[in-house]
């Protein structure tokens, strides 16, 4: 039986070999479309907000091939899985490359857009990421843009808000997500300018159901400032409710979609700044909102949202930029775009606001404060 | 933060945690293996009882319907993985069993994450509403899940010590071999270890979800790794040593969650405090020492 | 002091009030064979287990070649030169015949080399490894056992099992050998082959035997001296055949 | 010297160092691949992540396999590699031009600082086996990454941000490593203090009666897998621009012991092929199943592994194993009857390795004290009598 195994390990390691080069053999063959990659977390924790880019994204490619591609030229898009880790996103990059990808939209996570975005300065890919929020991301990467509110806007912009109206502030943020302590420490520099006071609890990765401790320790204040993702934020809601907690609660973009994970005990008034208002009456929202509705049965998220706009923002760009060779290698492909989107004249009225880039990538477009109505 | 609603919360939560843990005690002392996927029965129950909870408006019918419902899908869940993955590999390697119960535990979460998508789903419980008691209000689901728990843990005591199925089951924990001698159906007996375990999660799902009202695939995973440090704590096999050490531990969690600065670091405490309990006295609280005779 | 190879003074060991092994006073001289017999749960292998460092004896001491040895681990008792084998076959099943004797030579001063020069390949290390291959290649000619040596422990018949086990033991070059009913479940022949052997050993490495045996014919064939134990106490003690014939040990055997 | 040249010479066999030669093999032919441009990056990337799982997979091997002791926070020591070794990189760079200089001391400080983890781990070792000492592991590797996840000097939450090492040489450096990582593991297994850690494995107690030291062997061998699993950290620290903790999590543990598992518990070779195969297979599935269908990964690899530990292990299936194996085939097609096969040791079949995870003199199950054990007064109808006050 033994010498059986070393007969085996000859025979497999050989196989090994030859799987590896068919790997990497069939990167030719997608060459008749211009490739749009990604990658972002579609098994695991975060699965969700992966699961939304992506079909936002596929609702918009689709919407471009039928109107015609870019003058005759279609686009093929595809997400490799990430699981929200930096390795995957590494892996899925290289991946994504030899499959011959020219342009992405980068990761859905911060984490992984910081490994895949240094990956891709290497070969001066230009990439556009639908929700990685951290600021250092885009930071000194020519390539790198971004089509959501960068952290630190959101914190000011709520800290300014709260001083202004509020007197006892608490605040509740996730010590391990990179969002949440992003906009937690923009938020807590403003406060610290601004001179106001205010109480803050944390939670982590590890315990993030269990929430009556910190909502008994911030039980006598007039806000609570949630810069965390709506799950939470549901769970936050329900445990103010059963504790009789009235604050009123002040989240940021990450709260879009906790009106389906709260019931009818929750009494709180819910705000939060979100660019993307699902039941605006804009007809363009209407008619994306529609569509996804058709296609996935559920409502789109915010991250929906920003995944549609991305693939336009591409699209508008290499329009303005009069890409017509399908055979563009990504670095050339990325000046173009980059001069393109960075021109003053260009902008993009998208489902996430009117959105016009400056050279650091990051997006200007005018924030909406939205009450949830209950 | 006063004393007594800490203690309360910390209290109902090992109540949750004990009742887990009890299904890892009984599984371990019986079927003499670690059956990772107890966590996972957990989510199962939460699912059914998400389904289940809509049935009705009036909340005692809905939360009774709901609990029946979640004991029987649990219990189905606990014997056909018994039967299906345990029963063949009786008597192999344990590190085999060991790595099937893996198995399981990732085959459950999968299908849970492809059937009802990974989205946490909120769950509207009926709000039972909350009561002041010795100057502070605690939710009526928390006390539900202290008294009910403490009955439970009380009830599968007795019933192992005084009536004769638990007889049989403390003989097959002791000698497999002897047991089947004296005509005590093994399998049965192990079928029925894996039943009242997995009826036990159902009834922990639907306390954990009173205090946590959300349901995901990824559920029961954290919870069952503490169960299991608890059942550990107690003294692995032992049904009172279970109880003890799930109280413990959720006292342990809840004060470390309301000190600000450690909050950040409870699982560390945590699992800290059990790799000292266990320096200390390898058995557990509660273990008994057997003695190998050279 | 210089002829006594152990000796013990009212060495005793209780488990929660219960007297497992009281009051035992031994004294073996060196190059001899002794017996230490009685009926079954008498305390003799608690005794061997107290000898060996498994458990630590509640009362008395005891003395190997004049150094006392209470209170030391088992590895530090086997390096100062006791060994001994188990009444339930203990032999290292995974491994074969040879590689059980290598294990006994491991501790032994000339094979001494580190880790670090195994690990490397170092010169150190061929050196030891061949030099013990050879000693553990002659004491497996003493057993007869060196056509087998390359078979896994497990698959070898019972008598040939048993005889490792003392061949391993004796590896450790030990000064006394403790052996556990090493004739158990023998048949006659092998109970005179392993005599023959035991008393070879004892004349080739000067080595004092210490056993424990239920076969009256190889007590009576092979110990010079014998302790008679009952209940965890001594009943007699002293010469084979006076010991033997002692009413008391009589009535205790025969009971009633 | 020529002694010890003529030691080499005759104590070499080909057998036990095929697998030197089949990793050297593979390793030439992927670097003559990738000169000529055939490799695409990812399969470059691919190859370090198997190498990294392959050192990963054998040093396990040392604690499982041969020292039978179960450990689930292997990947505790590769988070405290990978984060130590790597800020240690990204101080270096400022002052060492060359890259490879600075992986070299990055891995040699990562390996020791996991080392020295892997003392402290060990001993817990000492007094516990099995689930207990599977459970204590576990916590270890869960502590680490909680720390490391808070501590800002690394990066907090955001993670460590490292200068990656070019993808195309750091398979061959890591190929490289395994080498040296193969040849010491090996070398040590196949020396008196390899078998002196397969004897504690077997029978402690008898092991202890032979004079070792079980002590010492149990801490050396927790620190040397801990070593190797550091330096794995670091390979996997360069083949990354940031090091988070989520990379480190108790799942990956189970992971590489899964590898170890099916490669089969006391072989080498097998714990090299399941690394890469399993590796291998992970990254194939992720790049084929994209958009909606990465869901139903999961389930596969879940049902794939129960296949495969059932098949290699449920006694039911012996018979059959028996009948149709494929020595049975290889005999059928060549004809030709084997003499009876000594079985080679160090590979230890599944279930003749009764790991020291016997659970039975853990099992602390109440049993009533001895008054429960006086004769039951038989009642007048003869019924089962209700003990009097049998204790819990």
């Amino acid at each position: 039986m033994k010498n059986m195994k070393k007969i085996m390990a000859f025979a497999l390691a050989a196989v090994m070999a030859v799987s590896c080069l068919t790997g990497c053999g069939k990167s030719e063959s997608k060459k008749s479309a211009y490739f749009i990659g990604a990658t972002g977390p579609l098994t695991g924790d975060a699965m969700s907000y992966g699961v939304s880019v992506n079909r936002g994204a596929q609702i918009a490619v689709d919407e471009i091939n039928e109107a015609g591609g870019l003058n005759g030229v279609e686009f093929t898009y595809e997400m490799k899985d990430d699981k929200a880790t930096a390795a995957d996103a590494s892996t899925g990059y290289d991946s994504l490359y030899d499959d011959g990808m020219q342009v992405s939209i980068g990761s859905v996570t911060s984490a992984s857009c910081e490994a895949f975005a240094s990956k891709a300065a290497e070969d001066n890919l230009f990439f556009i990421t639908p929700s990685a929020s951290a600021a250092s991301v885009i930071e000194n990467r020519s390539n790198a843009f971004r089509v959501c509110f960068g952290d630190p806007d959101q914190g000011t912009l709520a800290a300014e808000e709260l001083s202004e109206n509020f007197e006892k502030i608490g605040c509740i943020y996730d010590t391990s997500d990179t969002y949440s302590t992003g906009i937690w420490e923009a938020f807590d520099e403003e406060m610290k300018n601004l001179g106001t006071e205010y109480t803050v609890c944390t939670f982590d990765a590890d315990n993030k159901r269990d929430f009556s401790s910190q909502v008994d320790t911030l039980k006598d204040c007039d806000v609570i400032f949630l810069p965390i993702y709506y799950t939470e934020a549901g769970l936050i809601a329900k445990a103010c409710a059963a504790k009789g907690v009235g604050a009123e609660i002040f989240g940021c973009d990450g709260l879009d979609g906790v009106a389906e994970q709260i019931d009818s005990t929750v009494t709180n008034r819910i705000r939060y700044i979100t660019p993307f208002d699902v039941n605006s009456t804009d007809e363009k929202v209407a008619a994306f909102v529609s569509k996804y509705e058709d296609a996935y049965g559920e409502k789109p998220d915010q991250f929906a949202a920003d995944g549609y706009d991305a693939v336009y923002a591409i699209y508008l760009a290499m329009d303005a930029a009069g890409v017509n060779d399908v055979k563009i290698s990504a670095s050339d492909l990325c000046d173009k775009i980059v001069e393109a989107i960075t021109d003053d004249s260009f902008s993009y009225a998208g489902l996430t606001g009117d959105m016009t880039w400056d050279a650091s990538g990051a997006c200007t477009k005018v924030p909406v404060i939205v009450e949830l109505s209950n | 933060m006063n004393i007594v609603s800490g203690l309360i919360n910390g209290l109902s939560l090992g109540a949750i945690y004990a009742l887990i843990a009890l299904g890892y005690t009984m599984v371990y002392g019986i079927a003499r293996m670690l059956n990772f996927a107890h966590g996972d029965i957990i989510m199962v129950g939460a699912y059914a009882i998400y389904f289940a909870v809509g049935i009705s408006d009036n909340p005692v019918v809905s939360i009774l319907g709901s609990i029946v419902f979640a004991i029987l899908i649990c219990t189905l869940m606990g014997v056909i993985t018994e039967g299906l993955a345990y029963r063949p590999l009786r008597g192999a390697s344990p590190l085999a069993v060991l790595i099937t119960a893996i198995g399981v535990s990732y085959f459950l979460q999968g299908i849970a994450q492809m059937a009802f998508g990974a989205k946490a789903l909120p769950i509207t419980l009926p709000n039972l509403g909350t009561i002041r008691l010795f100057g502070t209000s605690i939710s009526v689901g928390t006390i539900i899940t202290l008294i009910l728990g403490l009955i439970l843990m009380l009830a599968l005591t007795l019933f192992v010590k005084y009536t004769r199925t638990g007889r049989a089951m403390l003989a097959v924990s002791e000698d497999n071999g002897a047991a089947q001698l004296m005509g005590v159906n093994v399998n049965r007996i192990i079928m029925l270890t894996f039943a009242i375990g997995s009826a036990l999660a159902a009834f922990a799902s639907l306390f954990y979800l009173f205090s946590i009202p959300s349901v995901d695939p990824k559920l029961g995973s954290m919870p069952g790794i503490k169960a299991f440090a608890a059942a550990v704590i107690g003294g692995i096999g032992s049904i009172p040593g279970a109880v003890i050490g799930g109280l413990l531990l959720g006292l342990i969690e809840n004060v470390c969650k309301t000190v600000p600065g450690l909050s950040q670091y409870t699982l560390a405490i945590e699992f800290g405090i059990l790799i000292l309990m266990l320096l200390i006295r390898p058995i557990g609280i509660l273990g008994k020492k057997r003695r190998v005779k050279v | 002091m210089s002829d006594i190879m152990l000796k013990t003074e009212n060495l005793g060991i209780s488990f929660g009030g219960l007297k497992a092994v009281d009051n035992v006073n031994l004294e073996v001289k060196k190059k001899q064979f002794y017996g230490l017999v009685g009926p079954n749960g008498a305390g003799k292998t608690t005794v061997f287990n107290i000898l060996t460092g498994v458990y630590q004896p509640t009362t008395g001491k005891f003395y190997l070649d004049g150094t006392e040895l209470n209170g030391k681990s088992q590895e530090t008792i086997n390096h100062m030169g006791i060994a001994r084998t188990f009444q339930n076959i203990r032999l290292f099943s995974n491994m074969s015949v040879i590689r059980n004797v290598l294990v006994g030579l491991h501790n032994q001063k000339e094979f001494r080399c580190s880790p670090f020069t195994s690990m490397f390949r170092m010169p150190g290390h061929y050196d030891s490894e061949i030099r013990m291959r050879e000693k553990a290649k002659e004491i497996l000619r003493i057993f007869d056992l060196e056509e087998e040596r390359n078979n896994l422990s497990c698959n070898l018949p019972y008598g040939k099992q048993r005889k490792l086990e003392i061949a391993r033991a004796l590896a450790t070059n030990p000064k006394l050998l403790l052996l556990d009913e090493p004739a158990a479940g023998m048949n006659p022949n092998e109970t005179k082959e392993l005599m023959d052997i035991i008393k070879f050993i004892r004349d080739k490495y000067e080595v004092t035997i210490l056993l424990i045996e239920h076969d009256m014919k190889f007590v009576s064939g092979i110990c010079d001296e014998i302790t008679v134990l009952n209940f965890g106490t001594v009943l007699a003690q002293g010469d084979t055949k006076t010991a033997l014939n002692d009413p008391e040990v009589i009535r205790a055997y025969i009971g009633g | 010297m020529k002694q010890y040249l003529k030691n080499i010479k005759q104590s070499f066999k080909l057998k036990k160092s095929l697998n030197y030669f089949v990793i050297a093999v593979f390793l030439i032919a992927m670097i003559c691949l990738d000169a000529g441009g055939m490799l695409g990056r990812s399969t470059v990337g691919i190859l370090s992540r198997i190498a990294y799982c392959i050192i990963l997979a054998v040093s396990l091997n040392l604690v499982v396999g041969f020292l039978g002791e179960l450990s689930l926070g292997h990947a505790g020591f590769m988070c405290v590699g990978a984060y130590v070794g790597c800020f240690c990189a990204n101080l270096l760079h400022k002052s060492i031009a060359s890259d490879l200089l600075v992986l070299i001391i990055a891995m040699l400080i990562g390996g020791a600082t996991a080392a020295v983890f892997g003392f402290i781990v060990g001993l817990p070792a000492l007094r516990l086996r099995g689930d207990y000492l599977a459970i204590v592991t576990l916590a270890f590797g869960e502590i680490v990454r909680n720390i490391f996840n808070g501590w800002d000097a690394f990066g907090g939450a955001m993670g460590l941000s490292t200068k990656p090492y070019d993808a195309h040489s750091l398979f061959i450096v890591a190929f490289i490593v395994v080498l040296f990582v193969l040849m010491v593991c090996q070398n040590l297994i196949r020396s008196k203090h390899g078998r002196a850690i397969t004897a504690i494995r077997d029978n402690e107690i008898a092991a202890k009666a032979m004079g070792i030291n079980v002590t010492y062997y149990k801490l050396f061998v927790f620190t040397i897998a801990a070593f190797f699993a550091g330096v794995a950290g670091v390979i996997y620290g360069h083949s990354v621009s940031i090091i988070r903790q989520d990379y480190f999590t108790y799942n990956y543990s189970i992971d590489y012991l899964v590898m170890v598992v099916l490669g089969g518990m006391g072989s080498m070779n097998g714990s090299i092929i399941a690394a890469s195969l399993i590796t291998y297979i992970n990254v194939w599935l992720q790049n084929m199943l994209t958009g909606d269908l990465a869901g139903i990964k999961q389930p596969i690899y879940a049902l794939i592994l129960i296949a495969v530990v059932m098949f290699n292990n449920a006694p039911a299936l012996k018979p059959f194993k028996e009948r149709f194996n494929l020595r049975n085939l290889w005999d059928l097609i060549f004809r030709s009857r084997r003499k009876p096969e000594v079985i080679k040791d160090d590979a230890a079949e599944w279930n003749r390795i009764e790991t020291k995870i016997k659970i039975d003199d853990l099992l602390s199950v109440e049993v009533p004290p001895n008054k429960a054990n006086t004769p039951d007064k038989p009642q007048k109808d003869g019924a089962a009598v209700k003990p009097k006050k049998g204790g819990k």
